[in-house]
């Protein structure tokens, strides 16, 4: 090889909240970082968030700090847009290759003033927004996005060029190419996060057909501060909901969706989404119908309680299928279990489906040396009760949901623990047993 | 990309436009990237603020809000973190001073809807928009 | 302009010598020059007091931007730097590494935000946004004549770590931290490693013998030569701050002291303990607690039916929440007049692992489940719930507004566990125990010696308080502690070992060098002016930040003399317990206390300018 | 000021469309289309603020598509929200950008 390979001390896998804080917790004690993220910003869906349970700080308040943290730190490189291919040991280090997708914008010249965006003429669905707001062809990707960078969507492109000639540096390359290079690593930690099961997973329940049937990143979406509406709409209409309800367990808890497990922050985020409704339309009538009440956390029990001292209705009942009438008001089908149990139809303005977790999607770990997933998908910790950061592969850590649904709070504590696991055997490496 | 700006030297010189000028005071850890949120998102408030960046605006002395106004500061807008403030206890001492300033403001005769202690955070640009007409408003009652 | 004139005060051309400002406007390529008039404002710039150059540039974060910033260091003496461009979140940095590179100290610099405050705000009213720009920047360069260099603060460290409890947690910190090449103190009052993993039968989600962890870990331990373990020690006191802790401990009679750097605390948790009568607690034949029930589980022969205490045990019975989930007005109160609110987090899984357990190796004895909801959370968790479901477990589930009642046996009437059942409709139903286990819940372990001499903060829960429930768990408000496992909140074996390397993470970066290295932004003292009046120590949130201590006289200009005229009271600042705040500042009549990079009179002028303009 | 070289961009966008190839399908129908949209909407509101129903209504377009088309053009500038009418909000055009 010509070119001289990067080297660093650890490879982080993930910009979300325990990729952050996994990078920040090595970083600190002077280890060399490189932060890989595939989305063309750091902060992982924490940022994409409205506030979070149980403080209700604002999510965006609270993570684009620790993410300028991040930016700003010298002994972390961080690389955005870019996607793990491949990941091999040899001579007791981690080989990375890494591909830096095309932004078809030179990201030493961008300064992020978003005249091409005010030029773009093709609108696209946002996926910050998840589809209920709109971007341009080439945009910044949300508005505390890090870093500050344009980026061009080639396939919504017509290469009209207007973007170009409204860009004061200059800094757009339609030439742009993919690009591979080549890292090394003593020790890898994989942040690798998570997916939510698809909206049709349960075709009854109506989700991606109805278009009042909302995802809760949807839904968060609608409550965020400076979301799609900037206030809580039905997507049909546009009108102000007056009666929103929450399916409990629409992906999780179910053997027949391959998700036996619990999701564990779906009771929370549903309970915390319900106060903020409840907060944003005082007189809207809130529901909740649940199995379990999971708020096992600290704090969560009293948060819960306080949702229900607020008057969102809690209704352990099992829904059946949601349907809609000929206003797309969401038409609920469910059985009571605190009464007798006959089957009603319940109609709301607006339903939202607590979807459940999924390991997040990384083709590279089939052909990862060494990193097993366990049968529910997720990344194996074989030593879980005593160091639940290992993986299957020495040298190789796991932080945050890519072992498991977690909340935010678990995630960063793990993300420390895999820090120092990743310190320690960096440590017994240099002393020549790993 | 628009035409670079010039400005006539004499409107420069002529010094403030119609309003009086209001200070805010803004906190490093919400209200300051708060107020660049603003910007970010394009949106327009009056050019007679200025805003100063703290680490808490609980650092000033209660003579420091009297001083502004003899200076001729037109209104004062205490942003600070509020709950979310990283410095423990300071904002209810704020709190304190900022109501022990309103005291002195009644002794001197000035308003007090002049001066507002207020919380806002790095996404708060609704509030910051609003409370900037507001004190707009006060100011120009006077 | 020249600041308020205070006696004392950074005068210009006094403490500050020759001061030659530097201002530089950037165009941002059109986001600024496109509103503001950047070629006047600089113009009119280069006329302002102090200021020796004036410049205005397409980019000047760029690195030609910047060589211009180094050449005029070089050719024009400027030692005083203002950028008026972007947002300073962006870029201050950038300049102040700058400014280091030209020579300067990298605090002689201000950053005057003129887009996202003045351009993009302003954009249609060109002149009034280059007025804002114009005085905006002449209040920087106010605030830049009375600039003074800073130093980050050193603090000296003890490279070393006191780990408090030989739990999980305390071990896990421990070896994480010695993984890491710092030498710790384990600190553990009971005669052997291992805490609450010495009595918990098989560990969940793995089946693993909990004792057996404990040997493992206990061994690891040992085989650090950089951990010391104290066994059986009394800690009587904790003294010091971060960097600089001693912990006493009394140990086989005698005092020993450990210096330490870092404090890791992992003291545990204990079982919520039923008081008397509380669901037939005190029948120890027929009534057990969860823990109780699970230390003996292992070594209880297989068989038909179950056995305990001499008795078969055809029906048996778990209650959920015992000692959680509390609700005021229908439980009865602690020792503190709270109830217990909160959810134990752990022993709805450890319940149903027992059940499953019983379920498995006593097919005779039938299992009911009372629960509020069942929190079978975590990985591998759920399995068990749905694996005693599936061996014919009954679930109930009891109504939240009044408490079950427990019936105890009476003629040929077994013991009953009375409530009524959500399931079925709010039934009425009566389930029969032979032995009713009460899965109690966790509550902090007393620490009260600690809490007091640390003044660790404790939350409404009694557990400690962590920094930030969301983004610091492991933190707490006092610099240099870190919180390992359930001392913090009620946590599962994996979770509390996950908090404990957390919290060796924190440690071990506060340690990482010789020095620790403070935020310069901190309080400093002028002590020729402090009248020792103590307004400030009532103004000061961090415990041991300002002190008043005793100074000779001499030389104390504004000191008036004491009685005797020997000594008078004055503040002493420690620097690593102040955060900078600066809430002391604003009470301080005599200016004696500022704080660093944000002076007073910088702001007054900064006023001054803007008013005038 | 950078000297905009525009035979630069034009040069680059033929070599890029050559590389390419034609755009993918149904882009620039698509976009013509969203033209022609969007000026349906903002002449719709050239009469005054409009809820989505009534933009719907008054541009032929469902109050789906209403709807994010004045979430797409509030975000950029042309569309304010106005106030409220009773279940619905209504928004109002921005005045004419330079």
């Amino acid at each position: 090889m010509a070119n001289a390979t990067l080297s660093y001390d650890v490879l982080v896998v993930g910009a979300g909240i325990a990729g952050l804080q996994a990078s920040l917790d090595l970083a600190d004690q002077g280890r060399k970082v490189l932060l890989v993220e595939k989305q063309p910003s750091i902060g992982g869906r924490m940022i994409n968030l409205s506030k979070v349970f149980p403080t209700l700080d604002c999510a965006s308040c609270i993570t684009t700090p620790r993410m300028a943290s991040v930016a700003h730190h010298p002994n972390i490189d961080t690389r955005t847009f870019a996607e793990l291919k491949g990941l091999r040991r040899e001579d007791g280090r981690f080989r990375a290759t890494l591909r830096q997708k095309a932004r078809f914008v030179d990201g030493a010249r961008c300064i992020g003033c978003r005249s091409c965006e005010e030029a773009c003429p093709v609108l696209v669905p946002d996926e910050y927004e998840h589809g209920l707001g709109a971007r341009k062809a080439i945009r910044i990707p949300f508005t505390n996005a890090i870093p500050q960078l344009a980026l061009l969507d080639m396939d919504h492109c017509t290469l009209c060029g207007l973007c170009a000639r409204a860009c004061p540096t200059d800094c757009i390359d339609f030439l742009q190419k993919d690009a591979d290079t080549e890292v090394e690593a003593g020790a890898v930690i994989l942040a690798t996060g998570h997916e939510l099961t698809r909206m049709d997973a349960k075709p009854h329940y109506g989700g991606a057909r109805l278009p009042n049937v909302l995802s809760p990143m949807q839904a968060e979406r609608l409550l965020a501060p400076h979301g799609a509406y900037g206030r809580v709409l039905r997507p049909s209409d546009g009108r102000i909901p007056d009666s929103i309800a929450y399916v409990q367990c629409a992906g999780s808890r179910d053997r027949s969706l391959g998700v036996p497990y619990c999701s564990r922050v779906c009771c929370m985020f549903a309970a915390k989404q319900a106060m903020l409704l409840s907060g944003s339309l005082p007189t809207a009538d809130i529901t909740i119908y649940y199995m379990d009440i999971r708020a096992f956390g600290k704090g969560y029990e009293q948060f819960v309680a306080n949702a229900r001292a607020m008057g969102i209705h809690f209704v352990k009942a099992k829904v059946a299928r949601v349907t809609e009438d000929a206003d797309h008001n969401p038409v609920v089908r469910l059985e009571r279990q605190e009464d007798r149990g006959l089957p009603e139809e319940v109609t709301h303005d607006l339903v939202v489906l607590s979807l459940g977790m999924l390991p997040g999607a990384d083709p590279v770990l089939e052909d990862f040396a060494g990193v097993r997933a366990a049968p529910d998908g997720f990344l194996e910790s074989p030593q879980a009760p005593l160091a639940p950061a290992r993986t299957s592969q020495p040298g190789v850590f796991a932080a945050g949901t890519a072992t498991g649904p977690k909340d935010i709070v678990d995630s960063i504590t793990e993300a420390g623990s895999a820090a120092m696991e990743a310190v320690g055997f960096l440590r017994r490496l240099g002393e020549g047993r790993p | 990309m628009g035409q670079a700006a010039v400005v006539d030297p004499e409107l420069l010189k002529a010094g403030q436009g119609n309003g009086k000028k209001i200070l805010i005071l803004t906190t490093l850890a919400s209200s300051y990237p708060g107020a660049n949120a603003v910007g970010q998102a394009r949106l327009s408030y009056s050019p007679d603020t200025y805003i100063f960046r703290v680490p808490d605006p609980v650092m000033f002395p209660d003579d420091f809000y009297l001083q502004c106004f003899d200076k001729g500061f037109g209104g004062i807008l205490v942003m600070s973190s509020g709950s979310d403030c990283p410095y423990e206890g300071a904002y209810q001492r704020l709190s304190a001073r900022i109501a022990r300033v309103y005291l002195k403001m009644k002794e001197k005769g000035i308003s007090t809807r002049r001066l507002k202690l207020t919380t806002i955070c790095t996404v708060c640009r609704a509030a910051f928009l609003k409370e900037i007409a507001e004190m707009r408003k006060a100011v120009a009652g006077e | 302009m020249n600041g308020t004139g205070r006696p004392g005060d950074n005068q210009l051309g006094e403490s500050t010598g020759d001061v030659r400002v530097g201002v530089y406007v950037c165009h941002c390529g059109g986001n600024i020059s496109d509103v503001v008039d950047v070629k006047a404002l600089a113009g009119l710039m280069a006329e302002y007091p102090h200021v020796a150059v004036a410049k205005e540039y397409p980019f000047m974060c760029s690195d030609p931007g910047q060589e211009i910033i180094l050449e005029d260091i070089r050719a024009n003496r400027v030692n005083r730097v203002v950028v008026a461009s972007c947002s300073p979140t962006l870029h201050e940095t950038t300049f102040r590494r700058a400014l280091q590179r030209g020579g300067l100290n990298p605090y002689l610099y201000e950053h005057v935000n003129i887009r996202e405050q003045v351009s993009w705000v302003h954009k249609d009213d060109h002149a009034a946004a280059t007025r804002k720009a114009l005085a905006l920047v002449r209040a920087g360069v106010e605030k830049a004549t009375r600039l003074d260099p800073l130093e980050a603060l050193r603090v000296k460290a003890e490279r070393r770590v006191a780990v408090i409890g030989g739990g999980p947690a305390g071990m896990s910190a421990a070896l994480a931290l010695a993984g890491a090449g710092l030498p710790v103190d384990l600190f553990e009052k009971g005669p052997a490693l291992g805490g609450r993993l010495l009595e918990m039968g098989r560990v969940f989600p793995t089946g693993e013998e909990a004792t057996a962890l404990a040997r493992r870990l206990a061994e690891d331990v040992a085989a650090q030569g950089s951990i010391r373990v104290h066994l059986g020690g009394e800690i009587t006191r904790v003294d010091g701050y971060v960097g600089n802790f001693e912990v006493r401990v009394e140990e086989g009679g005698s005092q020993a002291r450990v210096k330490a750097g870092a404090l890791v605390l992992a003291t545990g948790f204990d079982h919520y303990l039923p008081g008397a009568g509380e669901f037939g607690s005190g029948d120890a034949a027929r009534v057990a607690t969860l823990p109780e029930f699970q230390k003996a589980l292992g070594s209880l022969p297989a068989g038909k039916v179950l056995r305990w205490r001499g008795r078969e045990i055809r029906h048996l019975a778990f209650l959920h929440c015992v000692g959680s989930r509390q609700a005021e007005g229908l439980n009865p109160p602690q020792a503190d007049g709270k109830v217990n609110d909160y959810c134990s987090r752990v022993c709805c899984t450890a319940a149903l692992h027992a059940a499953s357990q019983v379920l498995d190796r006593f097919p005779g004895t039938q299992v009911y489940d009372c629960h509020k909801d069942i929190r079978t959370y975590g990985r591998g968790h759920e399995a068990y719930y749905e694996d005693a479901a599936k061996k014919g477990a009954l679930f109930f589930r009891y109504a939240e507004d009044a408490l079950p009642e427990y019936l105890p046996a009476s003629g040929l009437l077994p013991a009953r566990l009375k409530f009524r059942d959500v399931l079925t409709w709010m039934e009425e139903v009566e389930v029969p125990a032979d032995l009713l286990v009460l899965a109690t819940g966790v509550v902090p372990r007393a620490i009260k010696g600690l809490v007091e001499s640390l003044k660790l903060p404790v939350g409404a829960d009694r557990f400690l308080q962590e920094a930030h429930p969301k983004l610091r768990p492991v933190e707490v408000a006092n610099n240099g502690i870190f919180l390992a496992g359930t001392c913090q909140a009620p946590m599962t074996l994996d979770e509390a070992c996950a908090a404990a390397g957390a919290a060796a993470a924190k440690a071990a970066q506060l340690l990482s060098q010789a020095e620790i290295s403070l935020d310069p932004f901190v309080v400093e003292l002028k002590a020729e002016r402090c009248t020792g009046c103590g307004k400030c120590l009532e103004e000061c949130s961090y415990s041991g930040a300002l002190k008043l201590v005793d100074r000779p006289l001499a030389g104390l200009g504004a000191t008036p003399p004491g009685p005797e005229g020997l000594s008078a009271a004055v503040i002493a600042v420690n620097e690593a317990l102040c955060k900078g705040c600066g809430a002391c500042v604003a009470v301080c009549e005599p200016r004696a206390l500022e704080l660093a990079g944000w002076h007073l009179d910088q702001f007054e002028a900064m006023a001054g300018a803007i008013a005038a303009s | 000021m950078t000297e905009k070289n525009f035979n630069a961009v034009r040069e680059q966008l033929k070599l890029a469309k050559e590389r390419r190839g034609p755009a993918p399908a149904g882009l620039v129908e698509e976009v013509k289309e969203q033209a022609r949209t969007q000026k349906a909407v903002l002449e719709a509101l050239d009469k005054g603020p409009l809820t989505v129903p009534e933009l719907a209504a008054a541009a032929g377009l469902s109050p789906r598509k209403a709807l994010w088309w004045v979430t797409a053009l509030r975000k950029y500038g042309r569309v304010a929200e106005g106030p409220k009418r009773g279940a619905y909000l209504s928004y109002a055009k921005n005045a004419e950008k330079p």
